[in-house]
């Protein structure tokens, strides 16, 4: 006994360009009462501009309505793996969004911010210590932005070191995120890409073979992307050193880790963290972030400008390290990313950073026995904060995909974890479950997976339709990208861009 | 009471953001089949393990609060009068962005990796590019950079991979801090920048000229004459637009440019000591395809919805990924990955709230108050405020006595000054301070100003 | 090509109680490093208490999850007659939720809280010019207590008049708010029904024979619940207070003549209004709102306690009128909601509120029109905030109720209106869109409502199971009042109360 | 640029707030068939019509935060030490309780008449309910009155009610604000009210006791005896119980109590003046159905979900409607209709965001907190604390000065002093101030404030 649902409205076809009607306004400007001085001469000014024009409560029902069209963490499990969702303590937002820091104007005299600067100095202790890698600059933006940094520490060490001209690679793991390839190009350097053993870690052999007086350095993720420590990398560092190279680290899995172990202890020379992940600053859909980029003491006189500097007379000032790379943004960085990183490290202390790694990896080792079985895990060993398993069984098997397997758990209420990636495990479904998920949600998480492993075998045909309840079905990426329209255009005139 | 963080550590309560009880844990371990959590962590090196840490003990939620507000309260009076701008101006907020904004839908998302259940977040960017393009008059905009200099940095880097030369040329006055940017991400691809006082020191060696719009000094550049010049020398013109300014002015884009990039944040929230900020990135189409950072395209669902009612729907996705990193790997367009999708989206919001109309009024207050300011600044005796040409919202200032000195005694009398130029090659900027007059400059604060230069200028 | 939607949870069975696990917690409560003193005796201590037990995050996606079940005004149009949903300005959230303002102890000195009580004082006056009744209080915590207020007034004007125990009676039409014969019932009155003439307005007939020396008042709402102006109320006003009794206005429906005519000119002695109806406070699901109460030169001495006053001094204070009938609350009403109500005005000004009852009145005639002929109109003629169409015809004839069409309205994505109320209208379908609806909005609505119109002719049946695209489907109303179960009960003992 | 307001009246832009453009509008009266708006309001008197009326101008919302923000600070600084506490208390409010209430599905709906898209707010008031009688040890509560005073008046409503006796008993020291409004109340039903200093003054005549616990000058009270005093007498045992309070102390229905009321805004926000406020209404199962307000019940739904995957699912509604006004009009058990809704959610995030223990170990901290204090007052030369029994975070004191001139001083000193107490008819409240010390005072409130009495004292 069911009417039809009535037809819905194609909302993603109407955007705010397409609502409202011309004269609306969701807010007034004052009027100026003084003296009107003339404007300048029409050439320079615009004659027409077109945006939305809504009343209010319009565009607030509109973004609201989109707002129900996402899944963020609050919203459940968000297993993304690498990318480390867990959730955002709300008081971070609010201490972070109050007036005297909100309002701070980035051009102020240290003397006029010293509640800022006191905020990133002990933020940039903090870390230091964390990492045992004490000199650290809060200046880049996110993850990639601190991989820049770091890479052009290198450049500028081997500059006064004389061997930039000589030192022209970088060796770089086939299981490392794009971010550091791309890094390493724009910072002018050829990669050599180094591939992974059997067991999941880097192969020694390959890099001792590339080790040369041609390498400026290697980048290593730790953990890396199979959430599998890379066992001996202190050896590796020695190596690495003794040819004259750097062993750059990306510690955008430092979670996993945290308060058990310090990059610096084990030779790495420069580190970035991702703040937005393992200091649980909220995503926001992309962003922002912050990507601190920490250091040895002889890489220190290099880093980006500014740095945090607590100086004789008691002030907190930003400096320029002598011979710094320079700046990576016109101001000091994401300040707000960092008060919140400042909040959650505080809320924590080390105690809870060590529960943050201990529950962290927990949880993930306990998705992977929940999950043995019922699919292919390549890598099949303890790990550290995620797993990584494979759907070549399920698609050989069966002709399902990792990627219908994901948009099945959107029905199943989940988020799908990341996948094909890392690119060396076919079909790959990256799962980090992060410590803040319950015991409960990761069992319901694995149930559904396992559930999805019997549709496979008994349906398989029907999984290549999902998901049936999300706000939209399964979207047609090939097109969107073959003839791309980027943007709004006036009723009629819809073409490509 | 045991100290919070404790517990989770040693057997007691959890943390408040750890769920999982010492039951729920013995539980897990035991599915697991290991002892205990350090029996995880076997694969780290030994020698290493647990080294001495040196982090302050944990701190209760009542207790952070109390420890932010009061660092909060050590940062300058936020109900101050202040005329710093170069670079971050003061704005009004429609209050609907911050609403919109906090929904933890938006906030606690990651990139739209599964366009399914991220069409607030895609939509919203699409919206987003939408506004941009409009703003600059370019054909296509990403979904935003870290913050403006980087942006310029990026749109030098496309200028060089698209003229494949290997020098660009900044054009003065422009933000010291956005020409330090663009050397730094040049360093990398050993660019030769160049920072040049005209545009007649353009060379054909130049991939692209870089022009501030209003310039460093608050002037109004007439882009169309230096997009002439630029072209006939096969020179991409990429111009720093400040985003709240076109609203009055004509978009770069009519008047010649090729790639605009620009600072978004102070129409996204306030100025935060700088950040988050926001970089606006938009070119024209035949640079598509080279552009850094993500890029959100339409398209329609691939099956139609299943109860049968109706054609397949509209929906948004990431798009023109073979650009980016996670694609391309050392051959992509950047290394850009997370970006600043949330103040974009406050951004989108208060450009849209305030509409066609509202922005062109408020870029019109903005522009009576801040001259306003100046006249009644010039009508003192011993004040001048040298003009280069038509200005927007900021404006030089020259006293009775030294630019340093007259910083000095404007704050003694609890007024941030604006910034001191005078070290500036500029013969305007000479002893003179920046000053920024914005739509949200309160009245009483250009009274209080005009007051307190008054005094300085009777003592002087 | 479906596979069945993944059996959901029955989120409703449980509640946070039934979450978490046992030493969970959401915060933390800081150690007390001083001295312990000794508890009192335990015979005066708690030794259990059974609170849920979760993780922050946990309670965060429960409470999220929960708002998403909910429907409000930014998530469409909502045209609850008489309840005036509208659009609630963000900005009112924003200035009354200032530390200055949220931190103000109410046993504060006055000078302490000048900025509060400036602002209540400039509201004060502003609702006293706006009704044109200048004595007010802000006290009323919503309409039902303002009612109460009014109508202890009187009963003390009564008093000093030494009439008191003559006058026990209370007219009220039939069409009024249950509030109003609750209230008056409340104060100790008898309450007579005075019935609604054939066009909608009040008998005046009944009232002229009514009207004796036993009455004490008469309670009018105006406009009253059919959105139909009392003509010639003015008239009545005269003819009441020459039976030596008083005209109590009901102005919960103030926005339909904000501007354009005032109670008190029109001889109401004293009248609430509904700032959470009228000046768009939000509703919160059922409050918090504000009543406050107005009245005549004559009734003044009467009002609750406090009102604001302006003192010689220059300073605002919380004054006690002469003969008050005395405190509602133990402080000072809502004063949050009272502070959006005041930004709320100023927003408008006195352009804005008329354009406000300008738009409110249109609306709900661009409704009357849009479905006339659709359903039965039983006071067929215009309106001004409301429109009261009958579901009648579709019961008669297809044996759809009212009931049906309203759940029905939910699966086109509408908040129904108000049903079965006014109970002088069968099968009462109450509509007031507002005017913060756009006319495209209003044309949705509409549509909706005609498109349902010929599904109960089509498929009459069919309508009984609506809704179904709701978050959850029509719940049984009668078993919850038969076998009430009203709070969580441990697992297994959950019998009724 | 016109004033924003002028807009919808005058034919130019409308308002933000209301959609409708003039073009609009020529539409809709066209098929209204009416030539303009005030065609529509010709049923109005004519005389009377578009009087003069005497507000200010409309503002722009930049505008109205800035005169609000100013009005903010003309109260006092919300950093300056305070200890008034009688009735309103400080209290450390979690965050999350702020985030999840100002959702804004809870914040914009009605009370929920149509429970299939209401369930937000029914489960929730579901969860308050439980919460309440949890706390209390009542079976039954309602999702909420205005206040703890109008509560408690309603609570003497329903005993009068339930006994049919005609006065009323309030056990001192009892709040005034709470007396009073029982008075209020109590004058349209002619009801008596009796303050009355001790449980021996009872009678048969009255329906209920009151009782408040702590009382008003702080101290806890053994409700036990009273219950079987009142009880002895046919009297109901009516107990105005703090919530936080009773996180530490025995829960009043275990004690014997019939009803219990409370005020529960000081776990839901700020003081804000006194309101809004939220006052809690519980009782024994047998008043179930004299019971005032709304009350929410679990149910099923009538039919299972359409895709036949499962049962019937659980379900809140508004029940027992039977007692309230809009069906039983005269004869309801009371008038409410709208009441503090939203409040009553924060209450129950923060009571579950605290927990069993948590709220268990605020309240100590609170008690230790406030011994504390009181400790380091008595001690001091020339200062009393004069103590009527256990207490829990209020206390009097007794200084070397009158307590006005206590109070002045200390306001001169940037205290915000105790409650003058001293016109009460207790004999520990001669010349005393009554001071709130609770879990949320900073220390450095304290030390001021002992500083200052140091100082005063030392003075005197
Ligand atoms: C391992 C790893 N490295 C680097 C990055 C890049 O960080 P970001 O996205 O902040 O630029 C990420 C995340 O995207 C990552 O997971
Ligand atoms: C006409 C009318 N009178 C009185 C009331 C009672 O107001 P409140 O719900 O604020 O007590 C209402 C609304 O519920 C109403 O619509």
């Amino acid at each position: 006994m069911t009417l039809p649902r009535p037809k819905t409205e194609d909302f993603g076809a109407r955007l705010s360009f397409d609502r409202g009607s011309p004269g609306r306004r969701a807010v007034d400007v004052p009027a100026w009462a003084g003296d009107e001085r003339p404007l300048p001469d029409t050439h320079l000014l615009r004659d027409s501009l077109r945006l939305p024009e809504l009343s209010q409560g319009e565009l607030v029902r509109y973004y609201t309505a989109l707002s129900a069209r996402n899944f963020g963490i609050d919203s459940g499990t968000y297993p993304l793996g690498s990318c480390t969702m867990k959730y955002n303590p709300k008081v971070d937002d609010l201490v972070a969004s109050s007036a005297g820091f909100a309002t701070a104007h980035p051009q102020s005299p240290a003397e006029e911010a010293q509640g800022t600067l006191r905020t990133l100095l002990e933020l940039r202790r903090g870390l230091g210590e964390a990492t045992g890698l004490p000199a650290v600059s809060l200046a880049p933006a996110a993850g990639a932005q601190g991989e820049l940094a770091g890479v052009l520490m290198i450049t500028r060490a081997l500059e006064d070191r004389g061997e930039l001209e000589t030192r022209r690679r970088i060796l770089v793991p086939d299981s490392a995120h794009g971010t550091n390839p791309a890094t390493a190009a724009m910072a002018g350097f050829a990669v050599t890409q180094i591939p992974t053993a059997a067991d999941g870690s880097l192969d020694r052999a390959t890099i001792e073979q590339e080790l040369d007086e041609s390498v400026a350095a290697v980048m290593v993720t730790a953990p890396n992307t199979l959430g599998l420590w890379e066992q001996g990398i202190e050896d590796v560092a020695d190596l690495i050193h003794g040819a004259g190279a750097y062993l750059y680290g990306d510690g955008a899995n430092f979670n996993a880790i945290m308060g058990r172990v310090r990059y610096g202890d084990l030779g790495f020379d420069v580190v970035h963290l991702n703040l937005h992940k393992s200091f649980s600053t909220p995503h926001g859909g992309g962003g922002p972030g912050a990507g601190p980029v920490c250091c040895s003491e002889e890489l220190a006189p290099y880093l980006p400008t500014p740095v945090v500097e607590e100086c004789e007379d008691g002030l907190v000032r930003l400096t320029a390290p002598e011979r710094s790379i320079g700046q990576l943004q016109q101001f000091h960085g994401n300040v707000g990313v960092l008060i919140r990183a400042y909040a959650y490290m505080r809320a924590l202390g080390l105690k809870g950073l060590r529960a943050v790694s201990g529950q962290a990896v927990l949880n993930a080792n306990y998705l992977r026995v929940l999950l043995h079985g019922h699919y292919d895990l390549p890598y099949d060993r303890p790990v550290l904060h995620e797993v990584v398993f494979s759907g070549s069984r399920q698609r050989r098997e069966h002709g399902v995909r990792t990627y219908d397997i994901a948009k099945r758990l959107i029905d199943h209420g989940f988020h799908p974890p990341t996948v094909y990636f890392p690119l060396i495990v076919e079909e790959a479904l990256m799962m980090e479950p992060t410590e803040t998920e319950p015991p409960e949600a990761i069992e319901a998480f694995a149930a559904a997976m396992i559930a999805i492993a019997e549709e496979a075998e008994e349906d398989p045909e029907e999984l290549h339709g999902a998901p049936w309840t999300a706000p939209i079905g399964r979207l047609d990426e090939a097109t969107a990208a073959r003839r791309p329209v980027l943007r709004w255009q006036e009723e009629g005139a819809d073409s490509p861009a | 009471m045991a100290s919070p963080a404790d517990g989770a550590a040693n057997g007691g309560a959890p943390h408040p953001y750890i769920p999982a009880t010492e039951a729920d844990r013995a539980r897990m371990l035991e599915r697991v089949g290991v002892p205990d959590l350090d029996a995880l962590f076997s694969d780290l090196p030994a020698a290493f393990r647990d080294p001495a840490i040196d982090l302050p003990t944990a701190l209760t939620e009542p207790e952070l609060i109390a420890l932010l507000e009061e660092r909060a309260d050590e940062n300058a009076d936020p109900a101050r009068p202040n005329f710093l701008g170069a670079g971050a101006y003061r704005r009004s907020i429609p209050a609907i962005a911050a609403h919109l904004t906090a929904r933890s839908e938006f906030v606690t998302a990651y990139t739209p990796y599964q366009p399914e259940i991220s069409q607030g977040t895609l939509q919203s960017a699409f919206e987003y590019q939408s506004v941009v393009c409009e703003l600059t008059g370019m054909d296509v905009s990403n979904t935003g950079l870290y913050d403006v200099a980087s942006a310029t940095a990026e749109a030098c880097l496309l200028a060089v991979r698209a003229t494949k030369r290997e020098a660009v040329a900044l054009l003065e006055p422009i933000h010291p801090g956005t020409a330090e940017v663009v050397r730094t991400y040049s360093r990398g691809a050993g660019l030769r920048v160049d920072l040049v006082p005209s545009v007649s020191d353009l060379t054909e060696e130049h991939a692209c000229l870089v022009v501030q719009q209003p310039d460093f000094l608050g002037a109004i550049v007439d882009l169309e004459p230096l997009a002439e010049a630029a072209h006939a020398s096969g020179v991409l013109l990429v111009t720093v637009a400040d985003p709240f300014a076109l609203g009055l002015l004509r978009s770069p884009g009519e008047a010649g440019a090729d790639i605009v990039t620009g600072e978004g944040r102070d129409l996204a929230g306030g100025p935060g000591f700088g950040g988050p900020s926001l970089g606006l990135f938009a070119a024209r189409s035949p640079f598509m395809r080279q552009m850094p950072g993500r890029i959100v395209g339409r398209t329609q669902e691939l099956y139609p919805p299943p109860d049968g009612a109706g054609e397949p729907r509209t929906g948004y996705v990431l798009t023109l990924q073979a650009r980016e990193q996670f694609i391309r790997r050392e051959r992509a367009t950047s290394n850009i990955s997370t970006a600043q999708a949330l103040i974009a989206l406050a951004f989108t919001i208060t450009t849209q709230a305030l509409g066609p109309r509202g922005l062109r009024e408020a870029a019109e207050l903005c522009y009576q108050r801040a001259h306003d300011a100046s006249a009644r600044i010039a009508a003192l005796p011993g004040y001048e405020t040298p003009e280069r040409g038509p200005w927007f919202q900021e404006f030089l200032v020259r006293g009775p006595v030294p630019a340093e000195d007259l910083a000095a005694e404007l704050r003694a009398r609890g007024i941030g000054p604006g910034l001191d130029v005078s070290a500036r090659p500029e013969p305007e900027a000479r002893e003179a301070l920046l000053f920024a007059v914005t739509e949200a400059t309160p009245n009483a604060h250009v009274d209080a100003l005009v007051a307190a230069l008054a005094e300085i200028g009777g003592g002087a």
